[in-house]
């Protein structure tokens, strides 16, 4: 079992950034592999609650982000710094997470074998 | 009654952007103004690739442009884009494959023109 | 002569820098999609924020005064009453 | 002798970002180091695009992925990103189809895993 | 005959924006409109003498960047600072341009019926 | 254990307040393509850069000490020096 961090940085709807990052969190759940995920800047966005995409057509995908518990995902973390620029509070988001500071991020990181931004 | 051109910059991965165009073309016809074309340029050129076929839970973005297109809005693909980006123009759907020329003319006579990306 | 800005991403995409620069009190700021969340980042550039309410409402934000909630009627509105518009 | 996947997050048309990751994959071979997988995921699917024909005087990206599998690369397309983007996946060439989780169990193995974008 | 503007802010090799943009320059000037040019951002970088992407494998598009004049694009602007930024010299750049401060850029904008950012 | 930073892009492109809080004395910065455009940029994020020569050459960029000019060999035999890259 080898430690993945997958590090989004993207805004909830750029793209498909988020969305492809929760597939690979999500799969290296699946293989069994101690799976992370950090969201920093603009990303930490994809954790605020109630949101409803499908009303302007769009995929509802924080339905799949709830459900990462479930699949034992629970090594969710966050940039502390970057919650207080968004108006964000840690302890009431989408999912439980860890807030972290910059020296905490690095921390983080040091401890991986493979990361991987999306 | 202004005349408008809008142009679409981002791939069809970008689901938020093509709605919003889409929703203000509507709008625009809607509340009688016209429009003239719109553009497919850069990552936008995507939209007109045959291969395009989304899950039944995403953004049915075929029959988006489907209605636009019975609607008589002229949907163009801009040739230039579509070759530097390796895509096939041929069997383009409802996209013409337009000279860039063409579209700067329109863009020139237009009232508005608005990007989307 | 006022030119209408319009922005889908937060501020941080952008060169903040040549944005405070550029834009003049008679310009207009719309925010669209994910740029909906930063209301406060973007009140740097203009008093007034215009805001599409749908884009909004999906993202749970509330718009308060002296921003303005549009529809997309009053987008095409906006792109007509102002002399050109820029989508940074 | 280390083992290497490489991912290939970026479209056809950013030719840098292409050209950088076949120049990294050739010195890894030629380091006498092995390559388990180059995954194609976001934007990069699109390569796997049977419409992909660029001109003479550009980047000759078919031919270079073709120089790699004929080395015995394994070069992979993810179903999960393609399908997202609306991408065909039939007749991908040199790319076969491969699920999300083999590419997670390849990366977990491998000795390196480095990102192009 | 209207004025329309392009406004670059990528760096040189980021996707084919510029690319993209010299085309779009080029093409207004061919059907006789008033094009203007703006570089800002890594974007001046495009201005940058001596680059030769071939030797990689890349087409190398500053060829037509100096063809512009033979075309009557005249109105070429940078960024003043931006130019600053990355160290280079106005007067030793692909093409004769005029730098422009902020005010300036903002003057040039008013001046437009179209602008397009690519 | 040592992180292989790698960019691409000028440092406009990233989130610099972040970079700068992260990257570590230890750590190793690595310019490919348009990165190599903003030495000066990258400077304060590592002392010295490990610049990509191919990419820097094309750009005509002179590499110069403390920097470092990388063959696709070093480029390789680096990450395998480093615990892990990060492509940001």
């Amino acid at each position: 079992m080898i430690n993945v961090l997958v590090l989004s940085q993207h805004s909830p709807f750029d793209d498909l950034y988020i969305r492809d990052a929760l597939d690979m969190t999500l799969i290296f759940a699946a293989v069994e592999q101690n799976i992370s995920w950090l969201f920093t800047g603009p990303a930490v966005l994809a954790l605020k609650k109630q949101q409803q995409p499908e009303h302007i057509g769009l995929k509802n995908y924080f339905k799949s982000i709830k459900t990462l518990e479930i699949y034992d995902v629970e090594n969710i973390y966050v940039c502390e710094k970057s919650l207080l620029e968004y108006g964000l509070d840690k302890n009431n988001l989408l999912v439980p997470v860890k807030a972290l500071n910059y020296q905490q991020q690095h921390h983080l990181i040091s401890q991986q074998q493979q990361i991987v931004t999306l | 009654m202004a005349r408008f051109v809008l142009s679409l910059h981002s791939a069809p991965s970008d689901h938020d952007a093509t709605q919003r165009l889409i929703k203000f073309a509507d709008a625009c016809l809607s509340s009688g103004h016209q429009i003239d074309a719109i553009f497919l340029y850069q990552h936008g050129v995507f939209h007109a690739s045959k291969q395009l076929n989304l899950a039944s839970d995403e953004l049915p973005i075929n029959s988006l442009w489907q209605q636009l297109y019975d609607q008589g809005v002229s949907l163009m693909l801009c040739v230039t884009a579509a070759e530097k980006r390796g895509l096939d123009i041929n069997n383009t759907g409802v996209f013409s494959v337009a000279g860039l020329a063409e579209f700067a003319m329109l863009a020139s006579d237009a009232d508005k023109w608005v990007q989307f990306k | 002569m006022s030119t209408l800005h319009i922005f889908s991403k937060p501020l941080s995409y952008y060169n903040t820098d040549q944005l405070v620069n550029l834009i003049q009190p008679s310009d207009q700021v719309l925010l669209l999609s994910d740029a909906c969340f930063a209301t406060t980042q973007f009140r740097q550039l203009a008093r007034q924020l215009l805001i599409l309410a749908d884009d909004a409402k999906v993202r749970d934000i509330a718009i308060n005064k002296p921003d303005l909630a549009l529809s997309y009627d009053d987008f095409v509105a906006l792109t007509l009453s102002t002399s050109h518009s820029i989508t940074w």
